[in-house]
C-alpha cells in the first residue's frame, strides 16, 4: 500500500468541510474563528502536500504555508482583540446580536 | 370748454385715489374728506362743462347736419394683441357718454358730500377707515367715468372689472362684519361670472370684426361695419353655431355680462346683499351708477342688437320678468335698504325692457315718424332714476343714521322728527311712482309708450309693474314716516342730520322735481338725431291712474296702524313668505355653489389630486423603496449568510465547470 | 512501498485529524472546541513531520499550537462565563450547514477523484530541507528568494501588534 | 477673452462673484452677508435694466436678427459643445424678471435663520443656474445651467424649509430630476439629428436653421423634451411636486422657484421643444393642449378647498402655469406673447404672494386659514399687499394678471376650429374660479374678526419686508398699466418660432 497524494488530501478535505460547517453554524464568534483556523489549516496541508508530491525539488508550498501561518497568527490575534473589545461593549459574543453598527 | 377736458374729468378721480390711498392714510381724516369733496367738485364742474359743450356746442365736430356724432377725444394704444386687434384706452363722447358723465358726477359729488356727515358718529368723529373710504369712492368714480367714455368694447370690459372691484371693496368696507365680507364676495363672484360671458362675447365678436373700437379713428370701428355688407360683421351674422349666428351668440353673451352688473334675473342675487355696504355707497354704486352699466352696455351696442332680434327678445323677456319679480319682492321686504334694492332691480329692468322694445323683427319700431323711442326713454329713465333713487337711498341713509337700524319696525312715525328727510323721501317716492310733474313720470311714460307700441301685452305688463312700484314705494314711505308713533330706542331722539347730509337731499330732491323737463328726446337718441315726441295722453293718463291706485292702496293699508296688512299676508301666507324669502333664489345659489360646486366638484378634485395623482407618484417612490428594502435583506451584515451565498455561487461555478469538463 | 510504520502513522494522523476536526465544530463547550483544535493542529504538525518538513512542523507547533490556541483559550476565558454552553442548534440550521459542508466536500471529492493522474502519485524521495537553506531563501532576493514577502509579513505583524494594542486597550 | 466683452456673461459672473464674496464672509457677520447679498442683487437688477436698454437700442437701430449679443466659446470640441450666448426679447424680459425676484428674495430672507451665509450661498448658486439658462442658446449649456438651478433646491428646502420638509424636498428633486432625465434623452436625440451632414451641433439657432430632425424622430423627441420641461412647468399630471414643495420651502425659495424656476419650464418648452421640432409640435400639440387645459381648471378647482395658504398658492400656480403652456401650444404670436406676459405676471405675483405668506407665517406660525382672521386690522400693510396680489391673480385690470390672461384668451380664440375654442372657453372659466378661491382666502385671512387673541400683538411689516413687497407690487402694476412696452419687446421674438411652425404645417399639408 502506498501513501498517495489523494490519501493526504482526504483528511484535509474533511477538515475543510468541518471548518465550513462550523463557520456556518456556530454563533459564538470565537467558535467561528476556530472554524476558520480549521479551514486555514486544511489549506496549509494542501500546499505542503502538493509541494511535497509534485514539486519536491522546490519549496514554494512550504514557504507559502510558513507565511500563511504567520498571517493566520496575526489575523487571529487581531480578530480576538476585536472580539474581546466587542464583548466589553456589548457583553456578548453572539454574532447575531452584534448588530449595533448596522443601519 | 374744449372736449379734451374730459381727460381731466377722468384723471382727477384717479389722482385722488392714488393720493388718498397712498398719502391720505397718514393725514387727518376730515382733511382727506374735504379734499375728496373738493376734487369731486372740480371733476363735476368740468364734467358739466364738457357735457354742455358736447350737447350745445358745435365746434369739435359733434354736430354734423343736425346729427350728434361721437367724438373721439383721444385714443392711444394700450395693448396690442396683433396688428389689427389693439386695445386702446381712449375717451369718446357721444350723447349717452356725455349724459352719463353728468349723472355719475352729480351723484358722486352728492355722495362725497353726504359721506362727510354719514361716515361720522353722533359726536362728529370720523369712522375708522375714513380715508380709505374716500380713496375707494374716488377709485369707483374713476372706473365708472372710464367705463362710460370708453372708445372700445375691451375698454368697457376693463372698466367693468374695475367698477366690480371698487364695488367689492366698498361693500366690504366694514370688513370685520361677516355679512359684509360675504356680500362683497358674492357681489364680486356673481358679476365675475357674468363678466366671463361678456369676455367670451367679446372674443367671438372681435374674431369677426378684428377690432374692438366702436368708431375707429384709423380703422373702421364696429359701428362703421354696420352699413357695409361686405364687412366681416356680416359674416358673423351668417356663421352659425348650434342654430344661431355667431353674432347672436356674441351679443347674448355680452348681454349676460351686462345683466350681471345690472342685476337682471337670475343674476340679481348679489344686489340686495350688497346693501351691507355703507348707505352712501349703495346710493352711488348700487342704485345710480354701476348697476346701470349693463343698460349702458346694451345701449352702447344698440345698433348691433337691433340687427339680431333673438338677442333683443331675450333682453325683453328677461327685463320684463325681472321688473315684475323684483317689484313683487319689494312689496314685502321689511328692511328699508333691501326694499330699495329690489326697487332698483325693478327699475333697471324697466330700462332694459325699454331698450329691447324699440325693435321688432330686426327693425326699429316707428313712432310718430321717429325711431328708437325705447332707447331714448331708457336713457332718460336712467338719468332720472339715478337722481331720485340716489335721493331715496340718501334719505334712507339719513334715517338709518338716526335710528341705527335698517328694519321698518324700528322706524315708524318719523315724519315729526325728520321733516326735511320726510319731504325729500316723499318727493323721491312721487318721482318713482310716476306722478307728474316729477321726473319719473316723464321717463316712465316714454317707456310705457314704447312698450305699448311693441305690443299691447308688453304695455299692460309694464303698466302693472309701474302700479306695483307706486304701491311698494308708498308702503315704505308710510311705514317709515307714519304708521304709528315712534318709539324712541336710543337716548337721542331721531332728528334731521347735519347740513352735509341734508344739503345733498335738498339738491337731489330739486333735481328730481325738474329733471323731467330736460329735453332728452333732443339730446340722447340712438342715432344722434333729435327725436320728435309728444305726450301720449292715453298712456299718460292711464299710468297716472294706475300709480294713484297703487298709492291709494298703500295709503289705506299703511298710513295708520291697522291689521289689514297682516290679514292680507295671512290670506296667502305661502306666497307672502316666498316673496319675503325672495323666492328662494339665494338658497338655490347656495345649494349650487356649496353643495354642487364646492362639495361636488372642488373637494373630489382635491381628493383625486392627493389620492390618485400624487398617490401614483408616491406609489412609484414606495415601490422603489420597498424593492430597495427587499434587496437590502441580502446585504444583511450577517457573515454566515454571506458565506452561504458564497458557497452557493462557488459550488454552482464548480459544478458548471465540472459538468463542462466531465461531460 | 512505504514502511508499515509510516502507513500506520498516517492512519493515526488522518484519523486524529478527522475525528478532532468533527469534534471541534460539534462540541458545545467552547473550551473543548479549542482543545480539540489544538489536537488537530498537533496532528497537522505530525503530518508535516511525516512529509519531511520538520521546520514547518516545528513552526506549526510553536506558532499555531503554542501561540494561537493559547490566544483562543485566553479570549474564551475572558468572554465566557464558566459552565455556559452554546445552545443546541435548531435542526434546520444544522442541516443547512451540514448540507453546505457535504456539498462542498462532495464537489471537491468528485474533482479529486476525476484527476487520477496525480492523485495516485507516489511519495518521491526528498532530503529534509535544512534550516540554513530555508533561512537563505527567506532572506534572499534571488529567483526563489522571499525577502519581499518576509518584510511584508513583518510589517503586517507590526501593524497587527499595534492594532491589537489599540483595539484591546481599555479606554 | 473676447467673451468677457459680452454683457451677458456677467449675469453668470455676478452671482458667482457674490458666491465668492459670501464664502469670504464669516458665519457670524450677518451684516456683511446681507451687504454682499444685496449688492449682488442690486448689480443684477442694474445689469438687467441695462440689458433691456441695449436690447431696445439694438431693435431701434434696425437690428432684426433673431438673437442679439451673440458670442461663442468652444468648450469641448469633439462634441461641438460651446458656451453660446445670445438673447431675444423673451430672454431679456425673463432676465429682468429673475433679477427682480432675486432682489426681492434677498430682502424677503433678511432674517434667515439658521446659517444665513450658507442659505445665501445656495440661493445665489440657484440664481446662477437661472440666469445661465436664460442667456445660453446651446443645448448642453442650457441643460447644465438647468441642473445647476435644480440641485440647490433640494438643500434649500431640506435644510431651511418647514413642515414635512424632507419628504417635500425629496419629492420635488426626484420629480424634477425625472423630468430632466426625459429632457436629457431628448437633447441627446436632438443632437444626433441636428444636422443632415453629420456636423452635429448643440446650438439652437443652427439646429433650427438646419431643420434636419427627421419627422419620425420628432415624434419621439418632442414629447420627451416637452414633458421634461413640462414637469418643471407644473403640467398636469406632473404637478404634484409643486404643492408639497412650495409648502415646505422657505419664503425666498418659494419666490424664486415659483417666480423664476417654473418659468424655465415654459421657456424651454417653446425654445427647445416647439422651435426645434415644429412638425411634431403640430402633430402632437393637441395632447398637451388638453393636458394644460385640464391643468388650468383642475388647479383652480383644487385651490378652492385648500386651507393652507401655500397650498392655495401652489395650486393657483398650477393653474396659472398651465395657462402659460396652454398659450404656448396655441402656436400664434399673440397667444405666445400672452404666455410670456403670463410668465412675467405669474412670476412677480406669485413671488409677492409667497413673500407675504412667508411674512405672515413668520409672525403667526401657522398657515392654516382657519386659524387666522382679521389680519387686516393687525398688519394693514401686509393685508393690503395680499389683497393687491390677490387682485393681480384674479386679473384686475391695471395689474399684470389681466393683460396676460386677456392676451392669451384673445390669441387662443384666433383658432377657428371647435377644439381650440372649446378649450379656450374652458380656460376662460378659470377667471371665475380664481376669483372664488382668492376672495375666499382674502375673506377668511384678512377680513372678519381676529380669531386668535395672541395675534393682536403681532407687528406689521418691517422696512426690508416693505421694500421687498413694494418692489414686486410696483413691477406688477407697471406691467399692468403699460403692457405695450413689454409686448413690443416680446412679440417679435416669436416670429421665427411661428414661422417654423407654419412651415412645418405647410410641409405636412395641414394648411
Amino acid at each position: 500500500m502506498n501513501l498517495t497524494l489523494l490519501m493526504y488530501l482526504i483528511p484535509s478535505l474533511i477538515m475543510f468541510g468541518c471548518g465550513v460547517y462550523g463557520f456556518l453554524t456556530r454563533k459564538n464568534m470565537i467558535a467561528i474563528m476556530i472554524s476558520l483556523e480549521l479551514m486555514l489549516n486544511s489549506i496549509d496541508i494542501n500546499f505542503v502536500v502538493f509541494n511535497r508530491y509534485l514539486f519536491h525539488g522546490q519549496m514554494e508550498g512550504m514557504f507559502f504555508t510558513l507565511f500563511a501561518i504567520a498571517i493566520a497568527a496575526a489575523e487571529t490575534a487581531l480578530a480576538l482583540a476585536i472580539i474581546i473589545n466587542v464583548f466589553r461593549i456589548a457583553k456578548d459574543v453572539d454574532i447575531n446580536k452584534i448588530n449595533k453598527l448596522k443601519f | 370748454m374744449p372736449l379734451s377736458y374730459t381727460i381731466a374729468v377722468i384723471a382727477i378721480p384717479l389722482l385722488m385715489f392714488l393720493f388718498l390711498g397712498l398719502v391720505g392714510v397718514k393725514m387727518n381724516k376730515k382733511v382727506t374728506g374735504v379734499l375728496g369733496v373738493c376734487g369731486m367738485l372740480i371733476t363735476t364742474i368740468l364734467a358739466y362743462g364738457v357735457a354742455l359743450t358736447y350737447f350745445f356746442g358745435t365746434g369739435e365736430g359733434q354736430m354734423v347736419d343736425g346729427v350728434r356724432k361721437a367724438v373721439t377725444v383721444f385714443n392711444p394704444d394700450w395693448l396690442s394683441f396683433s396688428d389689427q386687434l389693439v386695445v386702446r384706452m381712449g375717451i369718446m363722447l357721444d350723447p349717452i357718454a356725455a349724459m352719463m358723465l353728468v349723472v355719475i358726477c352729480t351723484v358722486s359729488l352728492m355722495v362725497h358730500l353726504y359721506s362727510l356727515g354719514y361716515m361720522c358718529d353722533h359726536h362728529g368723529n370720523a369712522e375708522k377707515g375714513f380715508q380709505r373710504y374716500y380713496a375707494f369712492l374716488a377709485l369707483f368714480t374713476f372706473s365708472m367715468l372710464g367705463l362710460v367714455v370708453a372708445t372700445n368694447l375691451f375698454q368697457i370690459f376693463i372698466f367693468f372689472e374695475m367698477v366690480g372691484v371698487s364695488s367689492y371693496l366698498l361693500i366690504g368696507f366694514y370688513y370685520t362684519s361677516p355679512a359684509a365680507i360675504h356680500a362683497s364676495k358674492k357681489a364680486f363672484i356673481v358679476t365675475r361670472l357674468a363678466d366671463l360671458f361678456f369676455l367670451v362675447g367679446i372674443l367671438i365678436l372681435s374674431f369677426y370684426t378684428q377690432t374692438f373700437d366702436f368708431f375707429g379713428n384709423d380703422v373702421n370701428g364696429i359701428m362703421g361695419m354696420l352699413d357695409d355688407p361686405q364687412a366681416s360683421l356680416a359674416q358673423a351674422g351668417t356663421t352659425t353655431f348650434m342654430g344661431c349666428s355667431a353674432m347672436a351668440w356674441a351679443l347674448t353673451f355680452i348681454f349676460i355680462g351686462g345683466a350681471g352688473k345690472s342685476a337682471m334675473y337670475p343674476l340679481h342675487i348679489w344686489l340686495p346683499d350688497a346693501m351691507e355696504g355703507p348707505t352712501p355707497v349703495s346710493a352711488l354704486i348700487h342704485a345710480a351708477t354701476m348697476v346701470v352699466a349693463g343698460v349702458y352696455l346694451v345701449a352702447r351696442l344698440f345698433p348691433l342688437y337691433v340687427l339680431v332680434q333673438g338677442a333683443m327678445d331675450i333682453i325683453c323677456v328677461v327685463g320684463a320678468f325681472t321688473a315684475f319679480y323684483a317689484a313683487a319682492i319689494a312689496c314685502v321686504q321689511s328692511d328699508i335698504k333691501r326694499a330699495l334694492a329690489f326697487s332698483t332691480i325693478s327699475q333697471i329692468a324697466f330700462m332694459m325692457t325699454s331698450l329691447a322694445v324699440s325693435s321688432a323683427n330686426g327693425q326699429l319700431i316707428e313712432i310718430h315718424g321717429g325711431y328708437g323711442l325705447g332707447y331714448m326713454a331708457s336713457m332718460f329713465h336712467l338719468f332720472t332714476h339715478a337722481m331720485f333713487k340716489a335721493l331715496l337711498f340718501l334719505c334712507a341713509g339719513a334715517i338709518i343714521h338716526a335710528v341705527h337700524s335698517n328694519e321698518n319696525d324700528k322706524m315708524h312715525g318719523l315724519h315729526k322728527y325728520m321733516p326735511i328727510t320726510s319731504i325729500a323721501f316723499l318727493i323721491g317716492c312721487l318721482a318713482i311712482a310716476g306722478i307728474p310733474p316729477f321726473a319719473g313720470f316723464w321717463s316712465k311714460d316714454e317707456i310705457l309708450v314704447a312698450a305699448y307700441e311693441k305690443g299691447l301685452g308688453w304695455g299692460l305688463w309694464m303698466s302693472m309693474v309701474a302700479g306695483m312700484t307706486a304701491f311698494y314705494m308708498f308702503r315704505i314711505y308710510f311705514l317709515i314716516f307714519h304708521w304709528k308713533k315712534h318709539e324712541i330706542h336710543t337716548e337721542h331722539a331721531p332728528a334731521d342730520q347735519p347740513w352735509t347730509m341734508t344739503l345733498p337731499l335738498i339738491i337731489l330732491a330739486t333735481i328730481s322735481i325738474v329733471a323731467g323737463f330736460v329735453p332728452a328726446a333732443n339730446l340722447v337718441t340712438w342715432d344722434g338725431a333729435p327725436l320728435h315726441t309728444q305726450l301720449n295722453w292715453t298712456v299718460a293718463c292711464s299710468s297716472v291712474l294706475i300709480a294713484c291706485v297703487g298709492i291709494g292702496l298703500a295709503f289705506k293699508m299703511y298710513y295708520k296702524e291697522n291689521a289689514l296688512p297682516e290679514r292680507m299676508a295671512n290670506s296667502c301666507r305661502g306666497l307672502w313668505t316666498a316673496a319675503y324669502k325672495r323666492f328662494y333664489m339665494d338658497e338655490l345659489y347656495q345649494f349650487i355653489t356649496h353643495k354642487v360646486i364646492f362639495q361636488g366638484i372642488c373637494k373630489p378634485i382635491a381628493k383625486f389630486d392627493r389620492a390618485i395623482i400624487d398617490g401614483f407618484f408616491n406609489m412609484l417612490a414606495q415601490v422603489t423603496n420597498q424593492t430597495s428594502f427587499g434587496i437590502r435583506k441580502l446585504q444583511s451584515g450577517s457573515i454566515q449568510s454571506y458565506v452561504y451565498f458564497y458557497l452557493i455561487g462557488a459550488l454552482l461555478l464548480a459544478g458548471i465547470t465540472m459538468a463542462c469538463v466531465l461531460l | 512501498m512505504e514502511s508499515l510504520g509510516n502507513i500506520i502513522m498516517y492512519f493515526v494522523i488522518a484519523l486524529a485529524i478527522i475525528v478532532f476536526s468533527v469534534l471541534t465544530v460539534t462540541s458545545r463547550k467552547i473550551l473543548r472546541s479549542a482543545t480539540y483544535l489544538l489536537f488537530v493542529l498537533f496532528a497537522t504538525a505530525a503530518l508535516y513531520f511525516q512529509l519531511d518538513y520538520a521546520f514547518l512542523g516545528a513552526v506549526q507547533i510553536a506558532v499555531y499550537a503554542g501561540g494561537i490556541v493559547v490566544l483562543f483559550v485566553f479570549s474564551i476565558l475572558l468572554t465566557q462565563k464558566p459552565g455556559e454552553d452554546a445552545k443546541p442548534l435548531d435542526s434546520h440550521h444544522r442541516w443547512l450547514g451540514l448540507l453546505a459542508a457535504v456539498a462542498g466536500i462532495a464537489v471537491c471529492a468528485v474533482a479529486l477523484f476525476s484527476y487520477t493522474q496525480f492523485c495516485g502519485q507516489q511519495l518521491p524521495d526528498m532530503a529534509d530541507p535544512d534550516i540554513a537553506q530555508i533561512g537563505h531563501f527567506l532572506l534572499s532576493t534571488d529567483k526563489f528568494g522571499y525577502l519581499l514577502p518576509f518584510e511584508a509579513v513583518s510589517v503586517l505583524l507590526l501593524a497587527c501588534i499595534i492594532g491589537g494594542v489599540v483595539i484591546a486597550r481599555r479606554r | 477673452m473676447e467673451i468677457f466683452n459680452n454683457i451677458l456673461i456677467y449675469f453668470v459672473i455676478v452671482p458667482l462673484l457674490t458666491l465668492l464674496g459670501l464664502a469670504l464672509c464669516s458665519n457670524k457677520g450677518i451684516g456683511a452677508i446681507r451687504a454682499v447679498a444685496v449688492a449682488g442683487a442690486t448689480v443684477l437688477v442694474a445689469l438687467a435694466g441695462y440689458l433691456v436698454y441695449l436690447f431696445l437700442q439694438a431693435r431701434g437701430a434696425g437690428d432684426t436678427s433673431e438673437m442679439i449679443l451673440r458670442s461663442e466659446v468652444m468648450w469641448y470640441a469633439p462634441l461641438n459643445v460651446k458656451l453660446a450666448l445670445g438673447v431675444d426679447g423673451v430672454s431679456v424680459v425673463m432676465i429682468l424678471l429673475s433679477a427682480f425676484i432675486v432682489f426681492a428674495g434677498v430682502f424677503a430672507s433678511w432674517k434667515m435663520n439658521p446659517l444665513p451665509k450658507q442659505f445665501f450661498l445656495w440661493f445665489y448658486l440657484l440664481s446662477t443656474g437661472v440666469f445661465g439658462f436664460f442667456i445660453s442658446i446651446d443645448l448642453f449649456t442650457m441643460f447644465m445651467f438647468y441642473e445647476v438651478a435644480l440641485i440647490p433646491m433640494y438643500l434649500l428646502i431640506g435644510v431651511w424649509g418647514s413642515g414635512n420638509k424632507n419628504y417635500s424636498a425629496m419629492k420635488l428633486t426626484l420629480m424634477l430630476m425625472g423630468g430632466s432625465a426625459f429632457l436629457m434623452l431628448g437633447i441627446i436625440g436632438i443632437y444626433f439629428h441636428s444636422s443632415a451632414d453629420g456636423n452635429w451641433t448643440m446650438n439652437i439657432l443652427e439646429i433650427a436653421q438646419n431643420d434636419a430632425i427627421p419627422h419620425q424622430w420628432q415624434m419621439w423627441l418632442f414629447p420627451l423634451t416637452f414633458i421634461g420641461f413640462g414637469v418643471l412647468g407644473a403640467m398636469f399630471p406632473f404637478h404634484t411636486w409643486s404643492p408639497d414643495g412650495h409648502a415646505s420651502a422657505p419664503t425666498a425659495v418659494s419666490m424664486l422657484h415659483a417666480g423664476v424656476l417654473m418659468k424655465l419650464g415654459g421657456y424651454g418648452c417653446f425654445r427647445i421643444a416647439i422651435y426645434l421640432m415644429p412638425f411634431a409640435a403640430q402633430q402632437l400639440g393637441w395632447i398637451f393642449l388638453t393636458l394644460t387645459g385640464i391643468s388650468i381648471v383642475y388647479g383652480a378647482f383644487s385651490a378652492c378647498v385648500q386651507t393652507d395658504l401655500k397650498y392655495i398658492n401652489a395650486y393657483s400656480s398650477v393653474s396659472h402655469c398651465g395657462m402659460v403652456l396652454f398659450a404656448i401650444l396655441m402656436f400664434n404670436t399673440t397667444a405666445m406673447t400672452g404666455a410670456v406676459l403670463q410668465m412675467l405676471s405669474h412670476g412677480l405675483m406669485t413671488a409677492l404672494f409667497f413673500a407675504l405668506i412667508g411674512m405672515i407665517y413668520g409672525r403667526t406660525h401657522t398657515r392654516d386659514i382657519r386659524d387666522m382672521g382679521g389680519m387686516m386690522q393687525i398688519m394693514p400693510y401686509l393685508g393690503v399687499g395680499y389683497v393687491i396680489a390677490g387682485l393681480a391673480s384674479l386679473g384686475l385690470p391695471g395689474l399684470s394678471g389681466f393683460v396676460a390672461e386677456m392676451t392669451i384668451f384673445v390669441g387662443s380664440y384666433m383658432h377657428s376650429d371647435v377644439f381650440h375654442r372649446v378649450l379656450t372657453i374652458a380656460a376662460t372659466c378659470s377667471i371665475v374660479i380664481t376669483a372664488v378661491y382668492i376672495l375666499r382666502v382674502v375673506g377668511k385671512l384678512l377680513f372678519g374678526e381676529v380669531q386668535n387673541e395672541h395675534h393682536r400683538e403681532l407687528t406689521d411689516a418691517s422696512w426690508e419686508e416693505r421694500l421687498s413687497t413694494a418692489t414686486l407690487i410696483l413691477a406688477v402694476a407697471i406691467i399692468g398699466c403699460f403692457p405695450n412696452f413689454f409686448v413690443n419687446i416680446i412679440s417679435d421674438s416669436f416670429l421665427p418660432i411661428v414661422g417654423a411652425l407654419e412651415n412645418a404645417a405647410r410641409a405636412a399639408g395641414m394648411m
